[in-house]
């Protein structure tokens, strides 16, 4: 769906220094969208239609309320794009393609563990308030820069949801010191024990993650070892972001060893994590 | 009357009108149906097909260029076999001109190709792409050497019956020398332009940002060289030409029609405006209303005769 | 110790630093006094000249297309005489290398300019530029036939004692192939690269907009494809390379660096920002730093090795 | 020289359906200029730097307050690079080189006769300021579309400067019906009767001339056949608009029929009118 996003909220979310935006959007997508999906925002300096820079930019749902028809993307500043997108104006129209992809799936019962690198914790932010509607136990591992990160980064909304937190920081300034795949092996081995192991009797975990492509590899290789089904949620440079111009494949095996190619904005951005090749060289 | 008739005739086909998107841009035509009614264009062309399916280049695959987009998708496609099984039924229920788009690494590729692709598979017409410059080998000495392209384009021509349009390379020193070849190996039409080969580097990385280093530059960055190209072709070649590179509005449209482009094609533009098809038919309509001309096929040319 | 050797040696002349600023979009020299002094500059290049005055074409000469710019200037000078006696004079107080660029219709053309420059004329160097795409006869011709390309070259190395710099035009199939005739025929150092050749019509006027028809597209939409083009021909060919092309920010400027280039040349990027070359240099030393690297020399085509 | 210029006012001229803006901007360039300048400003949306549209706009000194340090700039929107201008706000810094140019030359005493078509009557503004300085008499003769043109493009200030006015409109709206051409005519015709002649002892009077290439054509004409000195304030599309590109020529021919190029940018945009060959190909 092609379709206009007013602005309603456009903020700076924590400290300046993190260059993190909070930006609401009021719209059609809300009504049907889910968590994991994404939009693919035409960031242009107002109405005089520029190609500079060219592209739309996918951004993750990282909140969707069908009730005021509104959903919340949270971004960093990190280049041209959503250095432009930054100027957006409360009362503002922005243009967007979306609900797009497939999201996530949740499970009917047990718990789901999250498991964030960075802001990759965005987009799991609204998953955290399905589960949650939904009944089912949520547990957050997040791992980030410091505890400045953390805290601009959304970290008061996740105590809101009173869920319990895992978090680590590489400087240790808040929760444990490390990665946050180092915790996630912890709680594992904690459940599951040291060994690998298809116990079925163990309680029904579920992991969702978001993050560096080497986090969440690592995140996938635990999961695989305790037989925890993961879904992973991909990013690649996209085009169309409908699937029609092969941009931003990913490469997945299948348990024949058969390779494919699978559209990130299409087929995922959530994918089987099992089913990843991490390498991406096909 | 400010009636304007759309339709044109394009190497024997009749398009509803002159609007077209590019093959590699709108997949096997049904990504885009919730923003762009496929009954609305004048046509579509697939994505290019090999003999056999190819995985393409690894990612990064697309890289922002000012104006401009670099891809290196490396013509990903499921090959000829599960075109024809799982793609080609459903093109005959397309409301629109739908046109083949091929591509191969040696005469007999293209032949295998042409062969199985006839009018009573339901297209309109075969793209005879002899010029992604994305694969090592093959691709670019069809489209960058005459003998090659005319015999590339005869050998399609004498086992299809469907209209052939060649689709050509800019990255050659004379493009009306490769327009001549084609059009002496019997091509219907002519698609210009495909990509210019170029290329980024990533400055922190110290290394070439795509995964295949060198990709094809498309979109607005290279709208004056494609207009160039259509217009040299349009003074020296009797053939329709499809005309295409960076158009994003009616106004870039009508510079092609102009330019003597029989119809236009849409590629990069889709992703930056999915409805732009749809805003270009209506802004080419409103530009023959505004210049009182009764039919789009009077746009065609016209700035040669000033 | 964060001090950075700025300083590279190009055909045997010793640069103060990489950047240097392209024929034709700086005039002799002179008219951007006021806003970059020529002494903090690496060298500059000259506007083309050729053995008889020429007014050029008509205006329009400029259109500005989407991150790039159009021009049919068409190689307006005052002829080698006056050249020698109203500009050569100021040339020599120059406090920077200056390059004159010679531009030909005929061998014998190119020859009787070289003749004239020589090393005591005070310039650092000739550029040879046989790819303005501008003139209606001639000049293509000797920048896209390898063989004349080749024989021009070594008939210039025959008559001047001066360093002589090939400069390529990208209006060619075979980049490489034009690098090696140029390195066949003796040149000391190859420049990278002309305009694209590229048009636009005025959709209200029906009409092309310069008044040339064509004109060579410069500015940052055709940065990819010089990027390409130097890293094609510093792949292939034993020579250093001025790299130019759409350079407005010291990261473009590191861009061709990383892909080859020796030296690298500003043109309309002066256009835009004046003081572009200054900036440039600055941050060419930033990165220098921030990667730490002593000399500017280290860049040089660094982005192969990954 | 190469300088910010603040913006202090930045307002609709006129009626909105003018397209018209004033736009003053403080900085040192007003310490130098003089009428007839222009400046090349780029036009940006601020801090991002954008390729889009890729060159500076040449527009002429409106007014020129070297008390203040202010300059102001008229101009009407017609295409992006104004679009985009016409967008920045008090208190931005916008990027200007200038003083460019030639500038037009006072005679020390006599009568300047100014003649303006629509919105070339911007850059004569500056000059009957200097003119009315000098102690020169001032006479302008401006033609546009109609009356809302006309009020809207500043009449109400030539008004403030207690000249004689000769209006001319196209609907005879305001001023007399026709051309600005028909009223120059028809005073030159007074004074010096119907034919041509080279009679110094009538009034010493000067023409300076800005406007549409056909209506500076005709002034010239005019004056000619008078024997009245005429400047013009040439127009054309501009790369460095310092001299360094030569993407801006004229043609001029001297008395000896000889033929040459000149800058407008750098030679220009004042010529002397007799001197220009109006058709431009050479
Ligand atoms: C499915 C998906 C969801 C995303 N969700 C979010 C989100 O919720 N919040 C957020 O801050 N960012 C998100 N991103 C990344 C976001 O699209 C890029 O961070 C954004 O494009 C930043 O780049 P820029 O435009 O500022 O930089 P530029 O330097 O202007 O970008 C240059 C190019 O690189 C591409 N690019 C840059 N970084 C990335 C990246 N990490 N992934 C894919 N393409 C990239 C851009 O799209 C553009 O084409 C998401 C990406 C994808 C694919
Ligand atoms: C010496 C000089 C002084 C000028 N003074 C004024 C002034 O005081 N007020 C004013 O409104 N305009 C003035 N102009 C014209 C002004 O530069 C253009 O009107 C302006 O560029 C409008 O175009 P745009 O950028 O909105 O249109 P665009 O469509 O963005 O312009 C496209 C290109 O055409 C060029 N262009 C368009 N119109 C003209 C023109 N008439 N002359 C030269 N180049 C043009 C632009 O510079 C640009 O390169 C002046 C031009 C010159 C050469
Ligand atoms: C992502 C992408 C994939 C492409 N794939 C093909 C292809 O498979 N076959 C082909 O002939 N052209 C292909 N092209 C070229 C386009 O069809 C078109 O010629 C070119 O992009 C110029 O048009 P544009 O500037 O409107 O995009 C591709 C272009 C892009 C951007
Ligand atoms: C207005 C203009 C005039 C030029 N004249 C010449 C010339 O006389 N000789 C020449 O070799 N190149 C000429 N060029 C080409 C430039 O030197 C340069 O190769 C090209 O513009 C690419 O660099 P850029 O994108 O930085 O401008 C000219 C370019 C422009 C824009
Ligand atoms: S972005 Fe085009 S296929 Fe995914
Ligand atoms: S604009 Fe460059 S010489 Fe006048």
């Amino acid at each position: 769906m092609l379709t206009e996003g007013l602005v309603v909220v456009h903020e700076c979310l924590g400290a300046a220094d993190q260059r993190l935006r909070r930006l609401v959007l009021k719209g059609p997508i809300a009504k049907t969208a889910k968590a994991g999906q994404f939009v693919a925002v035409l960031v242009q300096d107002s109405s005089i239609p520029s190609y500079d820079p060219l592209l739309r930019r996918p951004i993750s749902l990282a909140e969707i309320s069908p009730d005021r028809d509104e959903i919340t993307l949270l971004y960093r500043i990190q280049g041209r794009g959503t250095e432009i997108l930054a100027r957006a104006r409360c009362g503002e129209q922005l243009s967007l393609m979306g609900p797009l992809g497939q999201g996530f799936s949740l499970p009917e019962v047990g718990e789901l563990w999250l498991v964030a690198g960075g802001i990759g914790v965005f987009p799991l932010y609204a998953l955290a308030q399905s589960a949650l509607d939904q009944g089912l136990n949520v547990r957050l591992f997040w791992g980030g820069e410091n505890q400045s990160f953390l805290i601009s980064a959304g970290l008061p909304a996740w105590q809101a949801l009173e869920i319990p937190l895992n978090l680590s920081t590489l400087d240790g300034t808040l929760g444990e010191r490390g990665l946050v795949t180092e915790q996630l092996q912890g709680r594992l081995s904690e459940l599951f024990g040291h060994t690998k192991q298809e116990n079925t009797s163990s309680p029904q975990i579920r992991v969702a993650t978001c993050g560096p492509k080497k986090m969440m590899q690592a995140v996938t290789e635990l999961c695989v070892n305790y037989a925890v089904p993961v879904q992973v949620s991909l990013e690649e440079r996209m085009g169309c972001a409908v699937g029609a111009c092969l941009g931003c494949v990913c490469t997945l095996i299948d348990k024949a060893g058969t390779l494919s190619h699978k559209k990130v904005c299409q087929d995922g951005p959530v994918f089987r994590g099992e089913e990843v090749v991490w390498d991406g060289l096909c | 009357m400010d009636c304007v008739d759309l339709t044109t005739v394009l190497a024997g086909i009749t398009l509803r009108n002159p609007v077209v998107t590019c093959s590699g841009t709108y997949g096997f035509g049904e990504e885009y149906a919730d923003y762009c009614p496929l009954e609305a264009l004048g046509g579509i062309t697939l994505k290019g097909i090999t003999p056999l399916p190819r995985l393409g280049n690894s990612v990064p695959r697309l890289a922002e260029t000012p104006a401009g987009l670099l891809n290196s998708v490396g013509l990903e496609n499921p090959g000829l076999e599960d075109f024809l099984v799982s793609y080609l039924p459903k093109v005959r229920k397309m409301p629109t001109a739908v046109i083949a788009n091929i591509s191969g690494f040696s005469l007999e590729d293209y032949v295998q190709m042409a062969r199985a692709l006839q009018v009573d598979s339901g297209l309109a017409a075969l793209e005879v792409n002899i010029s992604c410059p994305n694969v090592k080998h093959g691709g670019m000495h069809f489209g960058t050497d005459p003998h090659s392209a005319e015999e590339v384009i005869a050998a399609v021509k004498a086992v299809t019956n469907l209209p052939t349009i060649a689709k050509l390379s800019p990255n050659v020193t004379d493009i009306v020398e490769m327009a001549r070849a084609a059009q002496r190996g019997g091509a219907d039409a002519l698609s210009l332009i495909n990509t210019l080969l170029g290329m980024r580097i990533d400055i922190e990385q110290q290394r070439p940002l795509l995964a295949n280093t060198f990709g094809g530059l498309s979109g607005p960055a290279i709208r004056p060289v494609a207009v160039r190209m259509v217009w040299q072709v349009a003074e020296a070649v009797d053939l329709p030409i499809i005309g295409m590179g960076g158009i994003t509005t009616w106004q870039d449209a009508v510079e092609f029609l102009l330019a003597g482009a029989t119809a236009i094609s849409i590629g990069t533009g889709n992703f930056v405006n999915p409805q732009a098809p749809l805003e270009i038919i209506q802004g080419i309509k409103g530009y023959c209303e505004k210049h009182g001309l009764t039919s789009v096929r009077n746009l065609v040319g016209l700035a040669h005769k000033g």
